[in-house]
């Protein structure tokens, strides 16, 4: 039978793949944009399986607010992208550097 | 899962030997073996037949004759073109992404069938009885849009990644207001499951009528549902991912071969989706349209197939006598029309149901 | 739940003040400024009135996933004094490119914040942390054209959104491990026996509000952000989301992981020292004014975790002295920032171009110099006296060498601020010229208000300064 | 007198003065900053005058609880008194230094001189010990305004030096200080001083105390800051920081450090007399070489405070009057040489030694003040400086002979310098043309010199005015001390009266510990 | 926990229907080497552009409305993500649980509003 130990595995797995997306990653900003969500999924699975466990809704609520503001961050994640690639014609990681110091 | 058993039991075939020789864990995954195929290869039949059907349907609105030289009728019409495209070669073009552009086809048309697992054909005769399946099926359809988006982009090529770009601001536009019209349906029928859902219109019409559509309330949520459906699927007036004139052939511009056929079948088995889901969350299902005993005794099975190809008869209909909408107005429909009265809807009905039913 | 309701009023009153603002400008027009500028202020002040109205209630609401206390309210009224101001100081920048969105996106992002200082549920924690967020991100890239602008708000949101789900994780496992988002439940479970899940659950946690609050090493967002954005949005999170973060983190750190000291203390103890030593040595050098007093932001957040680190309640009354004066030191700053402009009403943004600024500008000069010196902390300067309050607080939780270190690093960051005086003092006059009346009469009031108050005259506010804290953080003791 | 809050208006006068000043035109401000000083100075005066020789230890105290954690509490005792005044003397005459001197920005100069002024006379009132750290640092601001702006070339390099050594020095000191508010409870100064800390965290607070002193004072090896300030400030900045400024460091060491942690101060007195050696001797050999009049006299302050440091650790009577009397005579002769060097500085624009040369020819009054103040500096009997350095010696002697030694070598060096400056200076042959066409006083250099002429010979020829309302505090002090005082090495015996029948006086000892009285 | 096995024959049902697509993509293209219908040869393998060569990368830009579009889909699709739940609890959180919902749903729509006044739902 599957256990809470696995969902913790595999949402540990996912959520160090988000985070290394993030680091790693030195060309495409939509790459990170999608980083972030990895990691948010797995906070969901996290959430929903220690939900179960605990046989508290609280967790499942809780990630349904997870998904909304995700649904809400990617938006206005993708929103910010466009007009920075419009006014930079790139969307590579390495070339946001207009600002140094 | 009993159920499931007992309700397959008028095909005829010997459950009871198989439960006798095997353990229940091997008889299950038999039977959902079985269950499976059962559904998925009669779909692939029914998907060649309605093409058929189409064409024969769009002939004669037009006064012309249709499919009629391959078999009586033309009717192994589909059959030979199948065949034709199976033995063709698979023109991959150079600068096209190989591994995604042979996935998308595969997504397209595993999407087109996986929707059917939560179908409900009678009463209990589902392969998947999930207590979410409406929420299944949106989940699912929605992932229909990455085997379109995956062709136009794998493709290299500017007529398919327009017209997938295209398809799929198209599609998501129409999710959106066909997932606050379905709320409408879960709100009266208090349940995602789909068989909770058919069953919650036994009698809904004035005690008589087995259908959510003779509601006062949810008739426009069905027109909607319905022309939803036709701009969900792609069909005509909404077929503007194919207009020939400005997209040669849509997204599939460049496949060829059975490649190319999947898209069309995972299209056609869509299409059915669509006319089952009209049937089944407006249109009373596998009920007999009306709540009077003697129409019971034709089985569930029967009626939902009616109903699905009386929707399919419509959607022939339109798309040979409605002209194509432009893009503009597409978007305009949906974004503007249908999620503004679908909103208003969700407010309506269940205001109705807090002072009818739970207040 | 109705009875619930009228102990929100602060919240209520921003969501449909943000939505009229919203709707003025989405129906009269962009045009029409001073209306939905209007709305907005009269919003904020009709919220901070009702955050008034509520001192003394002590209570929780909504099963206890918000409460109603000094704190929150402490927290709330500097936010939305904050939020008002920087809303005051926009049109006059954005010029023509003023849109009624930025009012509305300032006011939705109060609301996050005062959901955020009021929280004591995770779940209340991360929705009002995201809604300040997701302003945050929109408001950081306001200037759409502008390329630092949007490349500003593109790093403010990865590395905002990175910050959210690292929080998120530990949230998700502390949830786990404690079974419940109730900062008091979580209380209860920390104060047992500590295993390897919620240690993670706490480091993460604290590593996300770092994030927010620009604790080294959670900071490099920081410098660029507040470079690219612009000024008056700059302004704004340098002021209200500090606030509203570090409320935040207190009543996380004190409220749900009260009892695990052990756990967190480290942890803030070495976000306080890298952020007050990295933002001194990293301001050096800086050539863009913004640039540096992120920096100081990042310096002053190191001090004020010095009293959170005391853990004790006089720390906290430290941090909330400091988060004030703070505040109004930043304010001052920016806004006399905003008025470098050069005679074709161009921003200037390089501290090179300052010199002899003392002497084409004396008054703004002399203002500034009193911010810098107020920020390094160099008394008789007001900004000396919370800077005192939090290592006193440390020295009597018998953190001397935190004290030490941090007082030490504190002369590094002297370097940086009177560096500036010099060239606005010391230096030859600059070619830029900064002609006269670039200022409203708000602007210039705020800017002599708060140089004022933080000459001698602040020393005098001490008592109710003393009453004020005490009463907001003897909430979570 | 009683009742009226005359310390508060002395703050009050030259700090409204310096917000007029902000705002008025040059010449206006000029005068505003005079009349405020002088009115500043007649204050002192009268303080002076009701001063309770012998009576209560703090006089004139106001409290107000006005800051809640901490009071704003003045108060004064003799010590105090006579730095106050020595302040509210230099600062007329810094403001008339700089009369015309200083030609740009001159109302924020006048502002800062009275800013300076109210943060000095408010360290030496102040009774609460937050409020003295709060004068204490404060003066950091308007003196780095005033090397900054009206600086030599170098300013601003001297101006943050100026600004961070004293700086990081204080910082410690306040961590300290929030140790003892913490371990006794009250920022009262009267009350502290009384408070016996644990022996352990003395040792800790001194140390603290004095990373912040002896910068201030400053001590070998953190006084380099000084030359550099001294050689870039304007020359009234250089009168006012060699004149007051150094003496907060010393005044700290006998405020805090020695009556509030003796053991510590005990145990730890080789520290201070081993440092001060190495500046007496060290500073005065590098002051002979330079060839900056400024920074001569600069090194030459350092050794004098130096020998101040050793007075004090002497832990006696004599010692410590003698420390506070040559902070009263380096108050007035540093800032007077520094005058000097102003005055013929303005006239030449340099302050190399060797562009001068045979200035008793064409500025006869200028020489003999010069040659007055530099014989108040080595120590010439009749002038200030002997008085200070006899008592100072006679105390130190008592404690360490080899340290009494050091220092009088250093005495003798400083003599060395000074002369061989006034020498180069003043006497030779007048060969330069530019210096030929060189002035004498003018009225109002007339003005300074005359004042600070007057007090230093004063000092010299009846120093009791001065140590009478120091004494019944230096008493308090050493009594304070004696627990933790080591024995000293001078062998010292109680001379043996001759014989019953001579002159009667039978306390051979206590006349010897009077000094010149 | 939630009993899963319900979802069993959807995984074994996405096996099959995977198997399935995958045998008739891959099989038609291993039958036409065999026939020798496999007869590649470059002006076939260039993508269709009506006759001529291709210009430049089919993946050029492309409008920005299709952004919009996306990001209109996931806040109005994913904010519907409370209403499932409420639908079918209606009857336990009664008439507050439904003023929230229409309180969420009025707001939602003056974000249709602000969208729509802006221009954001015209596609010209």
């Amino acid at each position: 039978m599957i256990s809470v130990g696995h969902y913790l595995a595999v949402s540990a797995v996912l959520f160090t793949l988000g985070v290394l997306g993030i680091f790693i990653n030195r060309k495409n900003i939509i790459v990170i944009l999608m980083a972030i969500e990895l990691i948010l999924l797995a906070v969901n699975i996290n959430l929903v399986a220690f939900s179960a466990a605990l046989g508290d809704l609280v967790g499942q609520v809780f990630s349904m607010f997870v998904l909304t503001v995700a649904a809400g961050e990617a938006a206005i994640g993708l929103a910010i992208l466009v007009i920075y690639f419009r006014g930079r014609g790139t969307i590579a990681v390495d070339d946001a550097n207009r600002m140094k110091g | 899962m009993t159920e499931f058993f007992q309700d397959f039991q008028f095909l005829g075939l010997p459950w009871e030997w198989a439960r006798i020789t095997m353990s229940y864990e091997a008889a299950w995954a038999w039977a959902t073996i079985a269950g499976i195929l059962l559904i998925a290869l009669p779909l692939m039949l029914a998907v060649a037949m309605i093409i058929y059907a189409d064409r024969k349907i769009w002939a004669a609105i037009a006064l012309r004759r249709g499919p009629n030289v391959v078999g009586p009728f033309g009717l192994l019409q589909s059959f030979a073109d199948g065949l034709k495209v199976f033995l063709q070669e698979t023109i991959i073009p150079t600068g096209a992404n190989r591994g995604l552009f042979l996935i998308a086809p595969i997504i397209t048309f595993t999407v087109a069938l996986m929707a059917w697992a939560v179908i409900p054909f009678n009463s209990g005769a589902v392969l998947a009885d999930i207590n979410v399946g409406l929420l299944y099926i949106l989940a699912i359809s929605s992932l229909g849009v990455y085997g379109v988006i995956l062709s136009g982009w794998a493709s290299n090529s500017k007529y398919p990644f327009f017209s997938a770009m295209r398809a799929s601001a198209q599609m998501i536009s129409y999710e959106v207001s066909i997932g606050f019209i379905l709320i409408g349906v879960v709100l009266f029928a208090d349940s995602f499951n789909m068989n909770e859902i058919v069953k919650a219109q036994q009698g809904h019409g004035l005690g008589i009528v087995n259908a959510f559509g003779f509601n006062l309330l949810l008739f426009p949520l069905a027109v909607m549902f319905l022309i939803s459906s036709l701009a969900e699927t792609a069909r005509a007036p909404f077929d503007l991912t194919e207009a020939e004139s400005e997209l040669v052939a849509g997204y599939q511009t460049e496949y060829s071969s059975m490649s190319f056929a999947l898209f069309w079948l995972g299209e056609y088995a869509n299409v059915l989706l669509m006319c089952t889901l009209n049937a089944v969350l407006f249109w009373g299902g596998w009920l007999p349209p009306i709540d009077w005993a003697p129409l019971y005794a034709v089985p569930g099975i029967i009626w939902l197939f009616a109903k699905i190809l009386f929707f399919f008869f419509v959607f022939s209909w339109v798309k040979a006598t409605v002209p194509r909408y432009r893009y503009d107005q597409l978007m305009r429909l949906g974004w503007k029309v249908f999620l503004p009265i679908s909103l208003l809807w969700i407010f309506l009905i269940s205001g109705y149901l807090m002072l009818t039913r739970y207040g | 739940m109705t009875a619930d309701l009228a102990l929100i009023w602060p919240e209520l009153i921003l969501t449909i003040g943000g939505l009229i603002t919203l709707m003025l400008g989405t129906f009269v027009g962009d045009r029409n400024v001073g209306l939905y500028q209007l709305s907005s202020l009269l919003t904020l002040a009709a919220a901070a009135a009702a955050v008034v109205a509520l001192i003394g209630v002590e209570t929780t609401v909504f099963s206890g996933t918000l409460s109603v206390d000094g704190f929150g309210g402490f927290a709330k009224l500097l936010i939305y004094a904050a939020s008002f101001i920087c809303i005051v100081i926009a049109p006059r920048f954005f010029r023509g490119g003023m849109r009624a969105e930025y009012p509305t996106l300032i006011l939705f992002a109060a609301l996050g914040m005062g959901i955020m200082a009021s929280s004591r549920d995770l779940m209340t924690l991360y929705v009002g942390l995201e809604l300040n967020s997701l302003a945050a991100y929109v408001l950081a890239s306001f200037m759409r054209t502008d390329e630092r602008s949007s490349e500003a708000g593109l790093k403010y949101f990865v590395l905002g959104a990175l910050a959210s789900g690292m929080l998120l994780y530990g949230i998700s496992l502390l949830y786990g491990f404690t079974g419940t988002t109730d900062f008091a439940g979580i209380a209860k479970v920390l104060g047992g026996e500590l295993n390897i899940g919620l240690i993670f659950g706490i480091v993460f946690v604290l590593a996300g509000l770092g994030f927010k609050i620009s604790a080294v090493p959670f900071h490099m967002w920081t410098p660029d952000v507040y470079e690219g954005a612009p000024t008056p949005v700059t302004t704004f999170f340098a002021t209200a989301p500090k606030v509203a973060a570090m409320a935040l983190m207190t009543r996380v750190v004190i409220d749900a992981m009260g009892p695990a000291v052990g756990a967190w203390q480290q942890i803030i103890i070495f976000l306080s020292l890298a952020s007050i030593i990295l933002g001194a040595v990293g301001a050096i050098g800086q050539k863009n004014i913004k640039r540096l007093l992120a920096y100081s932001s990042i310096n002053n957040v190191g001090y004020m975790l010095i009293g959170l680190a005391a853990g004790t309640q006089q720390g906290v009354e430290g941090v909330l002295t400091y988060l004030l004066v703070y505040v109004v030191t930043t304010l001052g700053s920016f806004l006399v920032v905003l008025q470098l402009r050069d005679d074709q009403g161009n921003q200037i943004e390089s501290i090179p171009a300052l010199a002899g600024y003392s002497q084409r500008r004396p008054g703004l000069a002399a203002a500034m110099a009193v911010f810098l010196f107020s920020l390094a902390g160099i008394p008789p300067l007001f900004g000396f006296w919370p800077k005192y309050l939090v290592f006193e607080a440390a020295v009597n939780a018998n953190l001397v060498p935190l004290a030490v270190a941090g007082i030490v690093a504190s002369v590094i960051g002297a370097f940086y601020y009177i560096a500036i005086i010099k060239t606005m003092y010391f230096d030859d006059k600059s070619d830029t010229e900064f002609p006269k009346g670039g200022g409203a009469i708000v602007e210039d009031a705020v800017i002599t208000a708060s140089a004022l108050w933080l000459s001698v005259i602040g020393y005098l506010f001490i008592p109710v300064l003393a009453v004020l804290s005490a009463s907001a953080a003897a909430v979570l003791f | 007198m009683s009742g009226f809050p005359i310390l508060s208006l002395m703050l009050a006068v030259p700090a409204v003065a310096a917000i007029v000043c902000l705002f008025a035109g040059d010449k206006m401000a000029r005068f505003v900053a005079l009349g405020a000083t002088l009115a500043t100075f007649v204050l002192g005066c009268i303080l002076w005058a009701n001063f309770d020789v012998g009576g209560a230890q703090w006089q004139f105290t106001e409290r107000a609880d006005l800051f809640g954690r901490f009071q704003y509490a003045l108060g004064i005792d003799g010590m105090a008194l006579m730095l106050i005044m020595l302040s509210v003397f230099l600062m007329p005459l810094c403001i008339l230094a700089s009369w015309d001197a200083i030609k740009s920005r001159v109302g924020l100069y006048m502002a800062m001189f009275l800013i300076m002024e109210v943060v000095m006379i408010g360290v030496f009132m102040a009774q609460d010990l937050l409020l003295f750290y709060i004068f204490f640092e404060a003066g950091l601001i308007p003196m780095y305004f005033i090397i900054g702006i009206w600086g030599g070339a170098n300013r601003k390099y001297a101006a943050f030096k100026f600004f961070l050594y004293t700086l990081l020095g204080s910082v410690l000191m306040l961590i300290a200080m929030i140790a003892m508010i913490g371990e006794a409870g009250t920022t009262d100064i009267p009350t502290l001083l009384n408070y016996d800390f644990p022996a352990a965290m003395q040792t800790w607070l001194w140390l603290a105390f004095f990373a912040s002193l002896a910068v201030k004072m400053p001590m070998w090896p953190v006084h380099t800051w000084l030359p550099d300030a001294h050689v870039q400030a304007p020359t009234a900045g250089s009168m006012i920081l060699a004149g007051v400024l150094l003496k907060l460091g010393a005044y700290g060491f006998l405020r805090f450090m020695m009556p509030m942690f003796p053991d510590a101060s005990g145990q730890l007195m080789w520290i201070v007399f081993g440092l001060s050696m190495v500046a007496v001797v060290y500073t005065s050999l590098v002051a002979l070489v330079q060839s900056d009049m400024k920074k001569l006299i600069a090194y030459s302050s350092v050794a004098h405070m130096a020998i101040v440091t050793a007075g004090l650790f002497a832990f006696n009577q004599q010692g410590i009057e003698g420390a506070l009397i040559i902070m009263l005579s380096h108050g007035v002769v540093s800032a007077a040489l520094f005058f000097c060097v102003g005055v013929i500085y303005d006239r030449l624009h340099t302050r190399e030694i060797d562009r001068y040369g045979g200035l008793a020819k064409n500025m006869p009054a200028y020489s003999i003040f010069f040659m007055l103040f530099t014989m108040a500096s080595i120590g010439l009997p009749g002038t200030s400086g002997f008085v200070g350095e006899f008592l100072s010696l006679a105390g130190i002697y008592e404690a360490s002979s080899w340290v009494a030694f050091v220092c009088t070598t250093g005495i003798i060096l400083g003599a060395a310098y000074m002369l061989y400056l006034y020498r180069r200076v003043v006497f030779g042959e007048l060969t330069k043309d530019d210096v030929k066409a060189m002035p004498d006083l003018n009225a109002r250099e007339w003005t300074i010199m005359v004042p600070l002429a007057a007090v230093a010979l004063w000092m010299g020829v009846y120093p009791e005015s001065f140590l009478a309302p120091m004494r019944g505090d230096v008493t308090t002090v050493v009594a304070r001390l004696a627990p933790a005082k080591p024995a000293g090495d001078a062998r010292l015996a109680a001379g043996k009266p001759r014989a019953a029948e001579a002159h009667g006086e039978t306390a051979h000892g206590s006349a010897h510990a009077g000094g010149v009285q | 926990m939630v009993d899963l096995t319900q979802y069993l024959p959807i995984l074994i049902f996405l096996v099959i229907a995977v198997g399935l697509s995958s045998a008739f993509v891959f099989l038609p293209m291993g039958v036409a080497r065999l026939t020798g219908a496999h007869k590649p040869d470059p002006a076939k393998l260039t993508e269709y552009e009506c006759g001529f060569p291709a210009f430049e990368d089919a993946r050029s830009q492309f409008d920005v409305r299709f952004y919009l579009v996306a990001i209109l889909f996931i806040i109005f699709d994913l904010e519907a993500a409370f209403l499932f739940p409420w639908a079918v609890s209606l009857e336990e959180i009664g008439w507050a649980g439904w003023a929230t919902m229409m309180v969420f749903l009025a707001e939602l729509t003056l974000g249709l509003v602000y969208a729509w006044k802006k221009g954001a739902l015209d596609w010209e």
